[in-house]
């Protein structure tokens, strides 16, 4: 059996505690550990061993549940896919995900993303029903594959945290959001696409976007949310000049 | 929340980010190169008053001008956003007005030809 | 303290816990639905199942081979009558998915495709790449952002049910960002609130998974039912416990040990078939149980490859070549070359067994009803008898459709009618939970560290509860649990302020582990044989004659719980042969 | 005591120096300054061609001077990093999806190049630089 090598790892991680503090403050933990470990290891060690005061969200430890997502050294990451191998010998600073308001330590309220989920209507409008008897709705896979890829976003919403403009200007729905209601726009099975426009369409919807590109190089699942926006840009467009410019088209 | 227009000024910005694209760099390199004092034979007064006087050189040097003018005067507009200035609407005017009177003046300047 | 009162809450939001609400919502809109969840909805350990969900879709599958391949699968522990309604239910559930949005894979044609799946006889598992379940969750999820009367309440933590009258009538949870504890007074309560492998040091299992639903149920009179079947999946990551999908082994990836042989053709899973050519239900394709069994004799012979990580067989997906993993098993790919620096294109990666599922939980019946009047459960966290004592790969994911909406439907059912609530009486038993948070929050003699106990609890669980059991084992195992029952009286809290106090939630997990902890050992030690993932080496042979029978595991305070028996039923299957051996014997 | 979220405002002025990626997206945008002022002199060049040969020679004359040199180095710089940064984004704004499978990025944005060096080949062709 080879030996695990072991590092010595320095977290800075931000404090704020409502009950006790007016301000956030960073504190800092040494401790060593295995060197294939995650950021999120450590921070678990950091809490069972050394300061149980310590909080933040996580659950699954495989990239998947979308929890635990924070800023690590000024990067939104998940903390259970950041390796401690990639900062060997610095100081790790990790705090809450950027453009959110701080609960406490490294929680942060989630109300506005899931509020604006909600709005886009991420959901199947059947372009005609059928009842279950009737069996599936067929879809070739070419047609599963154009909306895949924007099927697999986490909600991890670390493209918020990326995005400069949904720190700037928050009532922008912002990227995963508008990248569902492009997944549903895309589904062979929808016809909802009207009914979201009046949400995608707006100022707050995808013309917030200046196409910054941060929130794809951000997300882990590889949704690529910046190009999901530039494609709603231009049908947004096609659908003004159709409704605008062609007579009878705004029917 | 109504539906935004930006359509109208976001369409002529990405057909304009393409005219830049594909057509800008070369140009510059040609009057870089009169810069150099090595005008090319192409940029005499006779061949580009032959080019601006057909219709076809017309439109293409109106089309290059007035589009590549509101690409950057739209993409100005956000810059000046994004570094803070958030008098949004004053900077849009300001800004597309200009464009749309450099486009015009080029329109002028071309019918003299 | 605040009230809340609806007319059903639901305790979790995962799979389960999020088709009953839906159902509730679609069946009669008038209903006020309380969701309530420690986590956001999508968060769910639903999410992290890959492999997918059986259901009989194909024509040239049958709904008796369903019938047999999970009756046989859970070594006849399965009633027979809920079986058949569930592989009944499966299809339309999953179909309802699709209609839903879900993304399954497809065939050329546009129909749904199905994969081959650990024990069973044919190919019926639907699946999404290698993230069914997480697509299942999240189409769920979205679904129910279209239902008004659905109210969430997330990052809420359910401490209590409060039972009065002989019914349960509500919950206490502690909306977690304030520290407020607040009180739900509803009709009818349904818990989904998924499993505890967390019980265990090396387990596939979330963070949440806890068994928070189990403990609270068990607490207010309801009795947990089979719960020493816990099940090993044979393919972990040996450093995270991450899963390696079932559908690793569908796809044709082979399990060998240090030698290079396959060596489940030594445990009745034999003859060997070729490679890349996976023949259902034999070699790779066995049941779960069978395959983490062989992994512990391999350990024992000195057949197992010792790596960094400890003791290891090794999964050899190579000859599936690039295309086809990336196609089928990308997140496969992708856990290996991150958490182990192994590429599966080119190396055999290493894994060993790993806690995964509690094939036990809050005992229920076909109608998803528990024996308390009012509170129905689904989902990981109930045992509704269909996993028997082993659960086939794929069958939960479309336990939790089936029996979420079933326990709506039966939530329904029993509020039509019902005698008004005793809001006083209902109010002091909220007190009582308050008190009990209140006492934690102001005890300064503990003595107990939280974090050294749960040590111990695991420790225990896997030294003493592991894949093969012993009596002298297990009686240390319940001896020990129960002494740590006793000390966790005295543990002290470090974290005393109010807002997403993670050391507090921890402390409350940590009990109803134990709680859950308990009955496993107990129900293990009292169960003299082998069956399904309940393996003994003193009594190493299934014995129909004394424990044909659930275990069913009463609470009783701070004493040792009361284990007590219920018969198992039996329609057209007789307890026969698990037969794994192919077809060519 | 209880709820107190601590909000933090992106300060509007600064936020780009924060990231490198928001730096790379400003370099970005700010080639358009670039772009406009030669527009402008561009606009100015039609001006002179409209007023007759001598205004036109005095203007091709007028480009040649140390300031020039500098201006059209940065333009030229700001456009082709215009061009690269928009021929890299096209396949996000317009995928092509054959059968299953989306057409690799890198052949989209190859494409584009070709067709950016053959067209400027072909213009400087007729422009008689060779
Ligand atoms: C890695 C992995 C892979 C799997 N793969 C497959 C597969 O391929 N096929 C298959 O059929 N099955 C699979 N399974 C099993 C299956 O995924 C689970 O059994 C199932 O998802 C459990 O769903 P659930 O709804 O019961 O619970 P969960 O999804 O775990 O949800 C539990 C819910 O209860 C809530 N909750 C818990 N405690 C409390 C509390 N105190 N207060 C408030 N809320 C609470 C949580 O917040 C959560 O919302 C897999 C399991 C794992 C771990
Ligand atoms: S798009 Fe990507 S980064 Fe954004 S929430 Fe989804 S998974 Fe996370
Ligand atoms: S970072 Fe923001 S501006 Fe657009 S491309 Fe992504 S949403
Ligand atoms: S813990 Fe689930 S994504 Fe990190």
């Amino acid at each position: 059996m080879t030996p695990m090598k072991e590092l010595r790892v320095q977290l800075e991680v931000l404090r704020y505690n409502p009950d006790t503090d007016t301000e956030a403050h960073f504190q800092r933990y040494e401790l060593t550990c295995p060197e294939e470990w995650v950021v999120l290891d450590a921070l678990n060690t950091v809490k069972a061993e050394i300061d149980p005061t310590l909080n933040y969200r996580w659950s699954c430890h495989m990239a998947v549940c979308g929890s635990c997502g924070m800023m690590i050294n000024g990067t939104p990451k998940l903390s259970c896919h950041t390796f401690l191998r990639d900062y060997e010998g610095t100081v790790i600073r990790v705090e809450p995900l950027a453009h959110f308001p701080i609960e406490r330590d490294l929680v942060t309220a989630p109300d506005d993303f899931m509020e604006k989920l909600k709005r886009v209507k991420p959901y199947i409008i059947p372009k005609e029903k059928k009842p279950i008897s009737e069996g599936e709705y067929k879809q070739t896979p070419a047609q599963l594959m154009k909306f895949r890829q924007y099927s697999m976003c986490i909600n991890c919403m670390l493209c918020y945290a990326a995005c400069p403009e949904y720190g700037l200007t928050p009532s922008f729905i912002g990227p995963a959001a508008l990248t569902l209601a492009h997944r549903y726009n895309l589904d062979s099975r929808d016809g909802g696409r009207k009914e979201r426009q009046e949400v995608v369409a707006t100022h707050e919807g995808v013309w917030e976007c200046t196409f910054v590109g941060a929130c794809s190089e951000a997300c882990p699942a590889h949704v690529d949310p910046a190009s999901a926006l530039q494609q709603m840009k231009i049908t947004s467009s096609i659908d003004w000049i159709v409704e605008h410019l062609i007579p009878g088209g705004n029917k | 929340m109504a539906k935004s227009h930006k359509p109208v000024v976001w369409f002529p910005f990405a057909a304009g980010g393409t005219v830049i694209a594909f057509f800008i760099p070369v140009i510059v390199v040609l009057t870089f190169m009169a810069a150099l004092g090595h005008v090319p034979p192409g940029l005499s007064y006779d061949r580009m008053h032959a080019f601006a006087g057909s219709s076809l050189g017309k439109l293409v040097i109106f089309g290059v001008v007035a589009l590549s003018l509101w690409s950057s005067a739209h993409r100005l507009r956000c810059t000046c956003f994004d570094f803070g200035l958030r008098a949004d609407t004053l900077v849009a005017t300001v800004l597309y007005i200009m464009a749309i009177a450099g486009s015009l003046l080029s329109a002028v300047y071309l019918l003299q030809i | 303290m605040d009230t809340i009162s609806t007319d059903v809450a639901i305790i979790g939001a995962g799979g389960a816990g999020l088709r009953a609400a839906i159902a509730l919502a679609e069946t009669d809109p008038t209903l006020r639905i309380a969701l309530i969840s420690k986590v956001y909805p999508m968060r769910s350990h639903t999410c992290a199942a890959e492999g997918g969900a059986a259901g009989v879709i194909k024509p040239d599958d049958s709904f008796d081979m369903h019938f047999d391949d999970t009756v046989g699968g859970g070594d006849w522990l399965s009633d027979q009558d809920c079986v058949e309604y569930f592989i009944h239910e499966a299809p339309k559930e999953l179909l309802q998915l699709e209609h839903w949005g879900c993304p399954w894979n497809r065939e050329a044609d546009g129909s749904v495709a199905v994969r081959p799946f650990g024990g069973m006889k044919k190919q019926r598992t639907w699946f999404a790449a290698d993230k069914s379940g997480f697509h299942i969750l999240h189409t769920l999820f979205q679904t129910s952002l279209q239902f008004p009367s659905i109210t969430r309440y997330d990052e809420y933590y359910a401490l209590d049910l409060l039972v009065d009258d002989g019914r349960c009538q509500g919950v206490t949870a502690m909306e977690m960002r304030s520290g407020q504890l607040r009180q739900f007074h509803a009709k009818a309560v349904i818990i989904a609130g998924g499993g505890a492998g967390r019980m265990f040091p090396f387990s596939t299992n979330g963070a949440i998974k806890t068994g928070d639903g189990m403990a609270m149920a068990y607490r207010a009179g309801a009795p947990l039912k089979d719960m020493e079947f816990v099940q090993y999946h044979p393919t972990g990551l040996p450093n995270t416990g991450s899963l390696l999908t079932e559908a690793c082994r569908g796809e044709g990836g082979i399990l060998v040990n240090k030698n290079g042989r396959r060596y489940l053709q030594d445990y009745g899973m034999g003859p060997e078939t070729p490679v890349g050519k996976p023949q259902l239900k034999t070699m790779e394709l066995g049941p779960r149980d069978r395959v983490s069994q062989a992994y512990w004799h391999e350990l024992q012979k000195g057949n197992t490859v010792s790596t960094k990580w400890g003791d290891c067989v090794l999964l050899d997906m190579r000859h599936l070549g690039e295309k086809k993993i990336n196609e089928r098993l990308p997140l496969v790919r992708e856990l290996c070359a991150s958490y182990l620096q192994v590429d599966i294109v080119k190396d055999p990666v290493p894994i060993r067994p790993v806690v995964h599922y509690m094939m036990g939980g809050i005992s229920t019946n076909t109608k998803a009803a528990t024996p308390l009047p009012g509170l129905f459960a689904a989902g990981e966290c109930a045992c509704v008898s269909l996993n028997g004592a082993n659960r086939l790969g794929s069958n939960s994911l479309v336990e939790l459709l089936v029996f979420g909406r079933r326990a709506a439907l039966s939530a329904i059912e029993h509020i039509q009618g019902l005698p008004a609530s005793n809001a006083a009486a209902l109010n002091t038993r909220a007190e009582e939970t308050q008190s009990r948070i209140n006492e934690l929050f102001s005890r300064i003699d503990g003595t107990e560290s939280m974090s050294a106990l749960r040590k111990e609890m695991m420790d225990t669980m896997e030294k003493n509860v592991g894949i093969y059991r012993t009596e002298e084992g297990l009686q240390e195992g319940v001896s020990k649990i129960h002494e740590l029952r006793q000390r966790y009286r005295n543990i002290i809290l470090t974290d005393k302020t109010s807002v997403f106090n993670t050391d507090l939630f921890q402390a409350l997990e940590l009990g109803s582990m134990l709680d859950c902890a308990e009955a496993v050992t107990v129900g293990a030690l009292a169960r003299k044989e082998s069956r399904g993932a309940h393996q003994r080496l003193d009594y190493v042979e299934r014995d129909d004659k004394k424990f044909l029978c659930h275990t069913m595991v009463y609470h009783q305070g701070l004493d040792v719980p009361r284990v007590d028996y219920l018969d198992v039923v039996i329609t057209k299957s007789p307890p026969g042969v698990r037969d794994y051996s192919g077809d060519h014997k | 005591m209880s709820r107190r979220p601590l909000v933090r405002e992106v300060p509007p002025t600064s936020w780009y120096f924060h990231r490198p990626t928001y730096l790379r997206y400003m370099s970005r945008e700010i080639t358009c300054i670039f772009v406009a002022a030669y527009c402008v002199l561009l606009v100015v060049g039609l001006q002179r061609l409209a007023a007759g040969p001598a205004a036109y020679e005095a203007f091709l004359l007028g480009l040649k001077s140390a300031d020039s040199i500098v201006f059209h180095l940065l333009a030229l710089a700001a456009s082709v990093y215009h061009a690269a940064t928009w021929f890299g984004a096209t396949h996000k704004a317009m995928p092509i999806q054959i059968g299953e499978n989306f057409v690799q990025p890198g052949v989209i944005s190859g494409a584009h190049y070709v067709v950016w060096l053959v067209l400027s080949f072909v213009i400087l062709y007729l422009a008689g630089v060779f």
